[in-house]
């Protein structure tokens, strides 16, 4: 009983971290239809700038309660640059090619980013390990959380219901839909589909950055670490379905459900879990949970 | 004569919209018949339903007295039931020649399902700059698909249809996007292309002008329904049809510019 | 139309590489040894980029292959290459038809990222196997060729380097011959359009399944190729990054002739190892660099530029 | 036709121009200096903790060489008076990449030693390219006993002891300080040396202490990064001690999530490779873990002229002292100076002189007596010790630190290690 509590939070847990990772990919991808691998390299830099400026911050002896706030400011301006400089610099001029080819020129970006990355910061691992333990522990059964997962979980909801409202309650919102269901014709309504494609990216960007931010003081920040979520990041993508927030959203629940039940009960099968959940899943739904069905017409 | 092709109560619904509402068609060997009506009729629906695309909510289609409608595109086209699109479907990356081609190949290997894979003679090859002779398509022979004008462009994708045998030929709008003096010359490739194979033929028309002049026999639809099934004469006088159909014929134009991108 | 020069230059070209082999530096001789195994397997992907479909775990039978060739010799002391090779075949060609039946249903993303998650479980599976040194993998002693024992002898390194050519040379004509045929033609009609492939009377998902075993086993012959050649073998070769490179080879190169596949998998290797050399700290962002370049002013890939040219004079 | 004679040159052309490339580095071959090939981690996970570390001391040990600033009985410059050069290379990439590498620097940069190799997958790779090579080939600090215990090599050596004593000390020195222990957990990546290091470690245990009951082994997958589910099952797996092998970016990560849940107060923590982690204070590891170095390096190197000497020098180039993998290179760099050296004094410098002045020769390092005595005296042992973190005014140091002797830690020639650690662990002759 006790385990099977465990199993639920930890899950919990795990999936609003996945949550948080994933989001921002899937957005991309169902306005953009890029499955966007930088995004990897863009949680990377958000954790990197988030625990060297809220590193700095608690160095220099101002209130640790401000660190959070460090953290999310590091992800925004993370997002603002990279976003902007990526999508115009770059993406543009790749929209209409294939898929596939979308997807490696965005590996090509995750190989520079990779880089640059060791450039600027080195290959030493960074710490920002004070948030974490700042808000206490809250403790279930004979576990000991702390609290600083509840806000991971309540980032998780807050993204999700920020933009599950903004997509369908708000003006600009509609456009955006209006563009994944149809760009084409959304164009055709007078929308600046161009404008659309550079604020989603930004967005996505953040959201990345975000993802990293808020992961770093619970890791220590080091090369790789891009491209060990990417895989995850895409893995939830897809078995949600691509480009569907709710799908995202069971996705990762489910996978973070499995993954803490592998650890409890059969340790060995953690490594590959994720995958069979993604194979299962694809083969009993071939486009994911959530998935848009475009008819073709002849 | 002969029933080759028979749909016994066809009804198709999307939602709330009735594309196809209790269809009973007969259809005669070598019997050239033309489908008319506003956009969204059905007629397109219904031939979608005889080629397998869509499945009829409730109703059959029987091939040579075999049930069909389960079966798809492929096993249907097998059968003999081939088509050409209002919006051509062709092999964009590919030549004219390499377009024609998988056809003809596709029937060379196609082995035994196929009744008549012995009806070309010569290589594959030879077939095809056969074919493209008889279709005047010669000169754009190595020329790509996409890069083709419209009118050629429709002029392939019906070829392609011809190209793997079929024994009835649904022609869907074959006209449109057709500048006007190329029509009658395309439709007499496309007849005399038909009557050396003895096939039967429907084809979706919006020209009262063709219908009448190549069909002995005119289905009138009108919100999923036949109101009118006769010879051309007879169905372009009927009341209901001048009223819902023919009346003032916006539709050519409409079917025109449809088709033009 | 004038004739196409492809054989030609693949039998010029193997000529060529067998006669020069011995006077290579040794490391250049390994070096094109191993772009051309990569060059093999990239050679499927070719296939199935003709086809439309991308795979994103093609590791998974680069890896089989190798692993087929390796246990022969780790747990059945059999090391004859040969028997490695045949081996390689099989197992691929019996995994990827099964794999088919379901991948056949998938297209573009999905199709990629369902055979992603395949690769990606073998990897997993062999990492928790220690009987074959979990990630460490082992070293493969392919000692023996049709029976003559080479490992050791002067000749060792040019046999297996050899080997590799002879097999990129069949397999370059097998690929160019087959896409020249009419399931050749069909492959591409089905990239361009499925419906009217179907419409035509043609089984698309037969013809990517065929297509989906023939790239496997060539995948799996040049992992069994790159196990001969480099002796050793780990799960890595199933990881998603070994996947992405075969498809970064892919589009490096360009689809426009079985040539490109093979060239640009020695550009590749070429590329890599010097950045390697000259920027240790970099050579990554040199990579993805010259991919940008390459997307962005030769959407053909690097075969553009032949035909270019050709096109010119 | 002209088209194809065209397209034929051009072919020939880029095969060519590998060939070509060979140029710069066959003139590099005259050069004076002796050029090493180092191969470490400069990218991925393994960099921080290990590569550049190693790469640091190296180069510093180079230098001092070079400089002929070496305490005796180094201080002849470079080898026998030859000064030296460093060619670095990434060993990042996976072993097939790595065995390409090591061909390139061999044959394109035409080192005369090659001096490389953390990941033990790699050096399992590497070994039997170097032989074919004809190259000496120092393995500095790869771990597992796989090497030489499965082969036998003539140009490969490695400098330092193999990982079976990580294992057997470590155990040793658990049940010494914690007689009562009852119940074990562990937590190790998922990968070869994550399971060695738990398969050796268990083994031990249960040849030492019979009655012990494993609880739980966790195995998350290599950077995981999130230990959330994993600390949950340890904490409920209420083990007196938990073993782990974790490394670098991972170990730090699940200390930062395990501390504050208390595992450590409920659980007796031993990281058989913690040693680089006391230097990187991120500000949590808790007092009375246990931390092993895999040799006395480090913070475990005795009080010498050599360990002084290597950690000035060390210091002059980072803001903190060597860790262990530093001390591995430098084991590489004077035992091959030794070698060398012997076999100049012999007055024969070819190949085989040096490879067997190496054989069964012992040396100094900063990190005290290393002895060629297995592989056919190929693989170095040393003797090994483990200590015990406390905090002393607010700085972490290890205390309560044991050393072991060889023999009580390594199987004598010609035993393998899991037939030695079954057989009960007898001290051999040495």
């Amino acid at each position: 009983m006790a385990q099977l509590l465990a199993v639920l939070i930890d899950g919990l847990i795990y999936s609003s971290w996945l949550f948080i990772i994933a989001v921002g990919l899937t957005l991309i991808y169902g306005v953009m239809k890029i499955l966007n691998i930088a995004h990897g390299s863009l949680y990377a830099l958000g954790a990197y700038s988030a625990a060297s400026l809220a590193g700095y911050w608690i160095r220099q002896g101002y209130p640790p309660m401000g660190s959070y706030a460090v953290m999310v400011v590091a992800a925004i301006l993370v997002g603002l640059v990279a976003g902007p400089v990526i999508e115009r610099g770059l993406l543009r001029f790749m929209y209409g090619k294939d898929e596939i080819v979308l997807v490696l020129v965005t590996y090509a970006v995750f190989l520079i980013l990779e880089d640059f990355v060791k450039l600027v910061w080195g290959v030493d691992p960074y710490f920002i390990a004070q948030p974490y333990g700042l808000l206490g522990n809250f403790t279930v059964g004979d576990l000991t959380y702390p609290n600083y997962n509840l806000v991971l979980f309540g980032a998780a909801v807050f993204i999700g219901v920020v933009l599950a409202w903004v997509l369908t309650k708000t003006r600009q919102g509609k456009m955006l839909l209006a563009v994944i269901h149809d760009r084409e014709m959304s164009a055709a309504m007078g929308i600046n589909v161009g404008r659309v494609y550079f604020i989603t990216f930004t967005v996505g960007a953040m959201l990345g950055a975000l993802g990293g931010a808020l992961t770093a003081p619970m890791i220590s920040v080091q090369p790789g670490i891009g491209a060990e979520t990417i895989v995850l990041a895409f893995a939830v993508v897809v078995i949600g379905g691509l480009g569907s927030l709710p799908g995202a959203a069971l996705a990762a629940l489910l996978v973070g459900i499995v993954r803490s039940a592998a650890v409890h009960y059969r340790p060995e099968l953690d490594l590959f879990s994720i995958y069979l959940v993604m194979a299962v899943v694809l083969i009993m739904r071939p486009k994911g949970l959530f998935s848009a069905q475009e008819a073709r017409k002849i | 004569m002969a029933i080759v092709l028979e749909a016994r109560g066809l009804n198709k619904s999307f939602g709330a919209v009735t594309a196809a509402n209790d269809i009973n068609v007969a259809l005669e060997q070598d019997a050239i018949v033309g489908l008319i009506g506003s956009n969204g009729a059905g007629k397109t629906t219904f031939i979608n339903m005889v080629t397998g695309y869509l499945k009829p909510s409730s109703g059959t289609i029987t091939f040579g007295g075999r049930d069909i409608t389960p079966f798809n595109p492929r096993q249907i086209t097998r059968l003999g039931i081939c088509r050409s699109f209002q919006i051509p479907q062709l092999f964009n990356t590919l030549s004219v020649y390499d377009n024609l081609l998988v056809g003809i190949g596709i029937v060379v290997s196609g082995g035994k399902n196929w009744a008549e894979a012995s009806h070309y003679v010569g290589t594959p090859g030879a077939a095809v700059d056969g074919m493209l002779e008889r279709f005047r398509l010669t000169d754009y022979r190595d020329k790509l698909a996409g890069e083709l004008p419209e009118g050629i462009r429709k002029l392939l994708d019906i070829a392609m249809a011809m190209a793997v045998k079929p024994k009835i030929l649904l022609l869907d709008e074959p006209t449109s996007g057709v500048s006007a003096d190329e029509k009658l010359t395309l439709m007499d490739m496309v007849m005399e292309a038909v009557r050396a194979q003895k096939v039967t033929v429907i084809f979706v028309e919006h020209d009262m002008e063709i219908v009448t002049r190549y069909t002995q026999r005119v289905l009138a639809f009108y919100e999923g329904r036949v109101i009118a099934d006769g010879a051309p004469t007879v169905v372009l006088n009927d009341p209901e049809v001048r009223r819902y159909v023919t009346g003032e014929i916006p539709h050519v134009t409409a079917g025109d510019k449809h088709a033009a991108h | 139309m004038k004739r196409d020069p492809t054989l030609p230059i693949l039998i010029a070209g193997s000529i060529i590489l067998l006669a020069l082999g011995p006077f290579l530096p040794r490391w250049a001789m390994f070096l094109i040894n191993v772009s051309l195994c990569y060059g093999i397997v990239v050679l499927g992907m070719l296939l199935l980029m003709r086809t439309g479909v991308v795979s994103f775990g093609h590791g998974l039978y680069y890896c089989l292959g190798a692993y087929a060739a390796g246990t022969l010799d780790q747990v059945f002391k059999i090391s004859d290459m040969a028997v490695m090779l045949v081996a390689a075949v099989i197992v691929t060609a019996l995994a990827s038809a099964a794999l088919g039946l379901l991948l056949r249903k998938y297209r573009d993303i999905f199709f990629a990222m369902l055979s992603l998650a395949f690769s990606m479980i073998l990897y997993g599976l062999l990492v928790k196997t220690s009987a074959l040194g979990s990630s460490d993998g082992f070293n493969v002693a392919a000692s023996k060729i049709a029976g003559i024992t080479v490992a050791g002898t002067a000749v060792d390194r040019y046999v297996r380097y050899a080997l590799t050519v002879v097999f990129a040379f069949i397999a370059g004509v097998f690929m160019h011959k087959y896409l020249n045929s009419h399931m050749g033609r069909l492959a591409e009609a089905i990239r361009d359009n499925e419906l009217r492939v179907e419409y035509m009377g043609a089984s698309v998902r037969n013809v990517i399944h065929v297509n989906y075993v023939i790239s496997a086993v060539l995948a799996g012959i040049g992992g069994a190729l790159a196990a001969i050649a480099v002796g050793h073998i780990d799960p890595e070769m199933a990881y998603w990054t070994t996947s992405g490179e075969f498809v970064f080879v892919g589009i490096l190169a360009g689809t426009g002739s079985v040539l490109a596949p093979l060239l640009g998998a020695f550009i590749f290797e070429t590329i890599r190892s010097f950045a390697y050399e000259y920027s240790p700290n970099t050579w990554q962002m040199a990579l993805g660099i010259t991919m940008l370049v390459v997307i962005m002013f030769l959407p053909g890939g690097l075969w553009s530029l032949f035909t270019r040219k050709r096109k010119a004079a | 036709m002209n088209t194809q004679v065209s397209k034929l040159l051009k072919c020939g052309v880029t095969l060519l121009a590998a060939a070509l490339t060979a140029a710069p580095a066959i003139c590099n071959a005259q050069d004076k200096p002796i050029r090493i090939g180092l191969v470490t981690f400069l990218s991925g996970p393994a960099a921080g903790p290990f590569g550049v570390p190693a790469k640091i001391a190296a180069e510093a040990i180079v230098d001092a060489l070079n400089a002929g600033k070496v305490p005796a009985p180094y201080a002849t410059r470079g080898f026998g008076g030859t000064p030296l050069e460093l060619v670095v290379v990434d060993e990042a990439g996976g072993a097939t990449k790595q065995v390409t590498e090591l061909r390139n620097l061999v044959e394109r940069q035409n080192v005369d030693f090659v001096i490389g190799f953390i990941s033990s997958g790699d050096c399992v790779a590497v070994a039997p390219v170097a032989e074919e090579l004809k190259k000496i080939t120092i393995l500095f600090d790869c771990g597992t006993p796989r090497v030489f215990e499965d082969a036998s090599y003539k140009y490969v050596f490695r400098t330092r002891p193999h990982a079976t004593m990580d294992a057997v000390a470590g155990a040793m020195y658990l049940l010494e300080n914690r007689p009562a222990v009852k119940s074990l957990g562990g937590i190790n990546q998922n990968y070869a040396w994550g399971q060695d290091s738990w398969a050796d470690f268990t083994a031990v245990m249960e040849t030492l202490k019979p009655e012990l009951t494993i609880t739980t082994s966790q195995m998350p997958k290599f950077g995981a990064g999130q230990y959330g589910p994993e600390i949950s099952a340890l904490l409920q797996s209420n083990s007196d001690v938990i073993h782990s092998s974790l490394w670098g970016g991972d170990l730090e990560a699940f200390m930062l999530q395990a501390t504050p849940r208390n595992l450590f107060t409920r659980s007796q923590l031993i990281l058989v490779a913690g040693e680089p982690y006391l230097h990187r204070l991120p500000g949590s590891i808790p007092d009375g873990t246990i931390i092993g170095a895999r040799g006395p390096s480090g913070v475990y190197a005795q009080k010498s002229v050599l360990n002084d000497w290597l950690r000035t020098i060390y210091k002059e180039r980072a803001e903190n002292y060597p860790n262990y993998p530093a001390y591995s290179v430098a084991q590489a760099f004077l035992g091959l100076k030794t070698a060398y050296e012997k076999a100049k004094a012999q007055g024969a410098l070819g190949t085989d002189e040096i490879i067997k002045a190496f054989e069964y020769e012992s040396f100094d390092s900063p990190s005290g007596k290393v002895m060629m005595k297995l592989g056919k005296g190929h693989q170095a042992v040393t003797g090994t010790a483990y200590g015990t973190t406390r905090t002393v005014n607010g700085q972490i140091t290890v205390g309560n630190i044991k050393y072991y002797p060889v023999e009580r830690v390594q199987p004598p020639e010609g035993v393998k290690s899991v037939d030695w650690i079954k057989a009960g662990m007898k001290p051999g002759k040495w």
